[in-house]
């Protein structure tokens, strides 16, 4: 439904100075300014440069199993409807009336045949098509042509192993080019435990709060943080890993190297653990018989089927701009949608292996419920550091001192082996380091990318 | 001794209840924990569940399940403990410094007694709260809804058994749930 | 049957009467709409008057008056009746999805009785409630006032004969009023 | 009191590059963006452009019948004292004492001999002169003009009917060309229900509550919005009518055109309906004989009185900006004050005629409670309608998609008759099509000018 | 004359004391100033501490000191009635026009008796309270928490000998404090 | 630690059209814009082009005995840490992390060995420098240079007399040029009573709270406002004074010269009174004997000490920006924190002889509570006209109309003399006219210097 754009920028009202990323974002010194944190203006540009063009996560297919199901989600901001239309397709839709802009679909989930806008009664059906329009003939005549006013629909939009993924700009890759090399991680959160391709599902209850901070606070943290240990001292005192130890069983972390995996072309980053290749596993969950015995079982599976690969295990990463994965225990999909310069509302999504036993999925839901979101015993400091560590960046003098990422500054590889086996994507290896900051100047500088480049012709160039 | 007439029982019964209720939230309002937690049964169910915005004639979909779906809490008395305990380590930054927290109690009522009559040794009770919370410099959240709490009688006093609270608020308007309910 | 002192008495009706007032609460949290009409006599009078700003001694233009002036409810049980009857349509938009609401209610005071004594007719009762409302994704409301009831004994039982509500505001700060006091 | 202006955009601070108004409001094509109602910058210029230089509804004669009555009041965003001074004449004032710009009249209402400023106590008379100053000779000695130093008060005022006008700008028209052939429309709700002019008062307690959208949704919602039955379908059920059904007796509907009114080069519209030349006026509220019998007696009076006009009823309207009549039961006025680019402050009075029985005024009274503001059982849903629809108007992808105001584009004569009656204004008969947006393009054609717009002699000339 | 049976006397005496607050609620919110004075007693303290952020582990500097450093109020009956005093002068601005102001208390607790038993003459008693204020046209102020009051018997009736007042806030977050707790 | 500056306005984002401040403020002809006190921009270029240049106040050398003792305060919008190093020294420190900007320093007072961050760890000793960093040698290997990224230290730091002040301007003056002949009156508060240098302290408890006006209102107010009686009307009334009358005991006033005395060229300003060189002070304090007797033997000393110089006494005043000693009882330092241009955070420390007897302290305290912050009798009617002038002045037309400050304008020596008494400062004796604006042209003078200063070479040569 092209229409030609009349907004502000084009229109005036918004200062039109370009802004000088490559002085705010200094990845090559490891230096970032606070500004792109808290500057209202930076802010606003994101929403045009990154949300409106980037891939965003929408939901899951497990979310919508009927024709006619319908989840609400969002893109950045904007609330967007993902429909199962009576054919079975998949639609992603903005939620917004094309008459006078009215929320038409005000609930968080259901099964409809359309969606009634409450104002007016124009009806949309589950494909987005405009079929009602009261008074049509008598009060339109051939006026209004229904055919260039149905829901406004995402320019792309692409299922992969269950999830799926929009971006409003038709000039956008593919989703699989968007993504790119960290197809091998992402595939470590949605593949089931034992190597199966696809095989996750969401069990219900979507987490949603807000945060007071800039939503890269958390994609950032997400993307490869393995220095705020201090940040979770309290959780590894107290023990609320599946053996009542620590955070979690270390099993894929012991007798593994620890690699920060960031693709800097693209902006995804993930933590990854590699086995020796000649260690076996280590075994876990003690505590509970059936689920280390599930476990056991899938990582023999995934011998199996995986053959070398079954030595790469996933952590939290961040597919850019805003989704994060979580690949390994509890497995999780968090998405920061911005709510401002200050404040983000966080979604968190969690996954288990479909055909799990009962008895695993609950042990595995207790364990994400303790560990994750809001009320998770380890999370709750990440919201507080977040919280404060944007509150202490907004002043006059804390913007003049940028930020320092120059852990692991100039270091890594792109042609990652290990007995043979290679690895996608600018690797580093911290099994000995702890931590780098690899992953951080991963994500910025395609930030830095977005934010200056005008269409997706200059952003594919990268 | 005398014998007390079944209308005071009743009158007494409630004034207990309340009295229960008003010392828990004085516990943890004074931060003294561990007490609190001495309040719950072993085999104690604390469970918060998350609420979707769907139609009025489909409530059934309204919560997420108890020992089901994700919520915001599903606890046995085994995390409860760990979580006085994180908050004793000194190092659980979100409780550093501590939150100033209000529990208001109000609405109680009665829903059934087990057996019914003067000395019933279960009993349900649904109360109202609000729950503040300010802390640092301006920091604020008010939290607002309903307990159903399953009362037991042991040795003489009441515990509670199971927990059901209902926050009115479909997206949390807090960055943690830190505290408790 | 015993016979109940008379300090007894005074407590058993300050219970009954704080104990009708959540279960009234109670009935509108959980949109039990219909049942909650019933607690009103079919000749009540259901009023919330508007509130102005004026100088502290010039008190009596502080309310709009009921039966005279334009008021926020100036209702009787019919248009209550087709309040409720709205909501159930299912297609009261201001109301679907439902809010989410919760009645707090404190200070119960028992002002006047007729005849005075162990059983009256007709109690005068003044509370204060909290209302919270939370709807959609984070839209929030925190009305908080008075109220004082007429309340009748009609069958053994209580209705709500009069009911004022004095809400301490004097602009509305909520965008509709779709839920009842 | 000509104190030349300081302000900012003379003084630097806000961008200064103009706004392409045409291209954001194509009324011709009836298209209009939404960045008009979400604009922090648009909405800043609306203050200056509109608020400050149209004519604004101030209150009625009948909330002051005293000398030293005052009532408090606003016009855009800014406190405003309407007052009797102790010679009978009205004035309109800022409510914002000259010295340090202290709010110097606290209450909503009452009668004084002066307004006391409580910061250091100036005390203006209520014709705004200053009159006491404390230690004037001592510590100004000549230095203060007390002259120069009144409250401000607005560049003209006038009083029609009842109602008080005014606006900030002394080269605007006289408020009756200001009105120009709208006069006859708002009159149906000036005037007695009986034909006799003027003679309606206001009903004490005025509405006042806040609501989280542009103003402009609810004045072009009143400036004729016949197409939002689906909206009040919930009322159409349960039946709010004087006569128990529905939600009016639609005795001024039957057997008649519905017209929309509107004046492009004004901005004023209402909705109204013209009975059949031949065709008796159906009873109405059959519930309560007198109320019935003293509308009987009105419409009798009406026709001897207005002769072929008695058969113009109307309806809800708009007084552009933000003032609008809804001239037909429940009958009441609206004004709707700006509070933000979204936020509204709505204020509604309830007229009646002076001298209906006591029992009509209490009839009419119960019914427009049910009926409308906060706790009206009707706009209750327009509340929920304007809020999300404004919401959903905010995103970077929504404002690109212009809403749609097609419905009976080109349509309409500014010659209309009927059976020898001539109408003003540029009018739509919708019998047929139930409904038609003439009088939203009216709206927004009008606001296009005013913001485009250098001065009045510029406003005049469309 | 009825002897009291020890149970019910407990409850009579929580019963007196609840309706002692919530009458004085009334008193406040009704702009009943002189009355409401008239509950303390001449030697009355009225201390409302502040309070810092301070490490979990360091309790005892949280709250500045009775009779030592600035308070909110550390006050005796005759700044109160100075306050009074000043509020119906009709010229005190923070006051013109009135606020609109609710006390809701909650929480009532009996901490304490002396002598124990049927009728002390003195009871520590603690609430918690959510002060709600508005005013003008929108301007609101949320205050909570707790209250603890002893009452002394005086001629048949309670009064107020001393009270704490412990704001859940650090940063006051309202421009003034021009009414009472 | 000089990193060279990426901020907004060099980056882009903020409008640069200069705002004419000399049109906005003309303090030669008395005139105020109101665009100054509520335009979001002359907000923003006022935390730069003053509160980052200015000195201001911090906090106490008796809040700080010990080595390791802290207290957390602020300087403009943004958090600082006073603390005293374990040699001993004083510093004030930005309250964030050089990492990624957690607030280090979470509580308002304390005794720490370090300030360790709760995100990643990095410890910051006492002195400010970076002391400890999680696997410094294995994550950052030659590349973190620690001697850089310690705390962001202000750039001047002065103690005088017990009050600590800081600026982050290092080419602005020495902190006592910075005060110049304004020494004199700040004396008034922090001398003991009886004339002996210094040996004032702090009484623990500081009174913090947010009020609704632009920070410049009490600002402006505390320098010199003899004008607004009117405001505690009901504190005369009622009476509150430490001998139960009227505000305070008047021994100062009575007999005595009443002087404002202002620096324009430096922006401080305080309300003095100048005895009769030939008059004894009247007794006061006649209800509390020891209280009396103490001020009797103070006054016995000073007139020793000080000579000619005892019959000076002081009232409020302003240190330019935003600290305002109160030198008479009740003895008090504020400081009024900017929160955007509508907010204002007030801190009011209260301050006596260290070694007055405590029956002298405690009868001062208690005058102070029943005095002043927002729990005081007479302050409290400040904080409701400061926010509803401010409330006021916020609108479109009310922007029109700048405040009034001719009151005294062009009077006032800068040679004042009496009986051969000296006193420095621009000084104009208002025994008759009661009050004069000079104190407050003084303050927006200096205003305008800041505001258009490009550098502290400019702002010293005024
Ligand atoms: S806004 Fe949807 S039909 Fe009008
Ligand atoms: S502000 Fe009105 S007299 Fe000073
Ligand atoms: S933010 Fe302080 S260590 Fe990382
Ligand atoms: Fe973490
Ligand atoms: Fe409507
Ligand atoms: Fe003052």
């Amino acid at each position: 439904m092209a229409i030609e754009r009349v907004a502000m920028e084009d229109a005036g009202g918004h200062p039109t100075r370009p802004i000088d990323f490559a002085g705010l974002v200094d990845v090559e010194r490891g230096a970032v300014s606070r500004e792109i944190f808290v500057s209202e203006e930076i802010y606003r540009q994101e929403l045009e440069q990154i949300f409106a063009r980037a891939w965003l996560f929408i939901g899951h297919e497990s979310q919508i199993p009927r024709a006619g199901d319908f989840v609400a989600s969002f893109m950045g901001e904007e609330s967007v409807i993902l429909s199962r239309d009576r054919g079975g397709r998949v639609h992603v839709f903005l939620n917004s009336c094309r008459h006078r802009g009215m929320k038409v679909c005000r609930y968080d989930d259901g099964n409809t045949v359309e969606f009634l806008c409450p104002y007016h009664g124009w009806s949309y059906a589950t494909d987005g098509t405009l079929v009602g329009v009261p008074f049509a003939k008598d009060a339109y005549g051939e006026q209004l042509d229904k055919s260039r006013w149905g829901l406004i629909e995402v320019a792309q939009m692409e299922s992969y192993k269950g999830t799926i993924w929009a971006t409003w700009d038709r000039s956008a890759p593919p989703f699989l080019d968007y993504l790119g090399g960290y197809k091998l991680y992402l595939d470590l959160l949605l593949d089931a435990w034992d190597g199966r391709e696809g095989g996750t599902e969401v069990i219900g209850g979507i987490h949603k709060w807000l945060i007071p901070c800039n939503w890269k606070f958390p994609a950032e943290n997400f993307s490869g943080d393995r220095y705020h240990g201090v940040s979770h001292r309290s959780v590894d005192m107290v023990g609320i890993g599946p053996s009542g130890k620590g955070r979690r069983d270390m099993q894929e972390r012991n007798e593994a190297r620890w690699l920060d995996v960031t693709f800097p072309e693209l902006g995804h980053s993930m933590i990854a653990f590699l086995r020796n290749h000649d260690s076996p596993l280590a075994p876990a969950y003690q505590d509970a018989p059936i689920v280390a015995e599930y476990f056991r079982r899938c990582e023999e599976e995934r011998q199996r089927r995986r053959g070398e690969y079954w030595r790469l295990f996933g952590g939290p990463g961040t597919v850019f701009p805003n989704t994060s994965p979580l690949a390994r225990q509890p497995r999780t999909l968090a998405v920061w949608h911005p709510r401002g310069p200050h404040q983000t509302e966080c979604w968190r999504i969690y996954l288990v292996d479909a055909d799990a036993p009962a008895e695993v999925k609950d042990f595995l839901r207790h364990y994400y419920i303790r560990y994750s979101g809001p009320s998770g015993l380890t999370e709750q400091d990440d919201m507080e550091n977040w919280n404060y560590a944007h509150a202490a960046s907004r002043g006059t003098i804390a913007r003049q001192y940028p930020y320092n990422y120059e852990m692991g500054l100039g270091l890594g590889t792109d042609a990652f082996e290990d007995h043979g086996l290679k690895l996608p994507g600018l690797i580093l290896d911290v099994t000995q380091a702890n931590a780098s900051e690899n992953n951080q100047r991963g994500f910025y500088g395609r930030w830095r990318h977005f934010m200056g480049a005008a269409s997706w012709s200059e952003l594919k160039a990268r | 001794m005398s014998v007390v007439p079944p209308e005071l029982a009743r009158l007494l019964l409630k004034e207990e209840v309340e009295d229960f209720l008003y010392r828990e939230a004085e516990l943890l309002d004074e931060r003294r924990f561990e007490e609190w937690l001495e309040l719950f049964t072993e085999d104690v169910r604390y469970w918060m569940p998350m609420r979707r915005n769907v139609p009025a004639d489909e409530p059934e979909r309204e919560f997420t399940r108890e020992g089901r779906d994700v919520n915001w809490f599903d606890e046995g008395k085994d995390t409860l403990t760990r979580r006085v305990k994180q908050i004793r380590t000194g190092v659980h930054w979100a409780e550093q410094p501590p939150s100033r927290i209000c529990h208001m109690v109000s609405n109680v009522q009665i829903l059934a007694m087990t057996p019914d009559g003067a000395s019933p040794t279960e009993v349900t009770v649904k109360s109202r709260f609000l729950l503040y919370r300010n802390r640092m410099e301006t920091e604020t959240d008010l939290l607002v809804g309903k307990r159903e709490d399953l009362l037991r009688r042991v040795d003489g006093g009441w515990k509670i058994a199971h927990r059901k609270i209902v926050l009115d608020q479909s997206v949390l308007l807090a960055k943690n749930l830190t505290f408790f309910f």
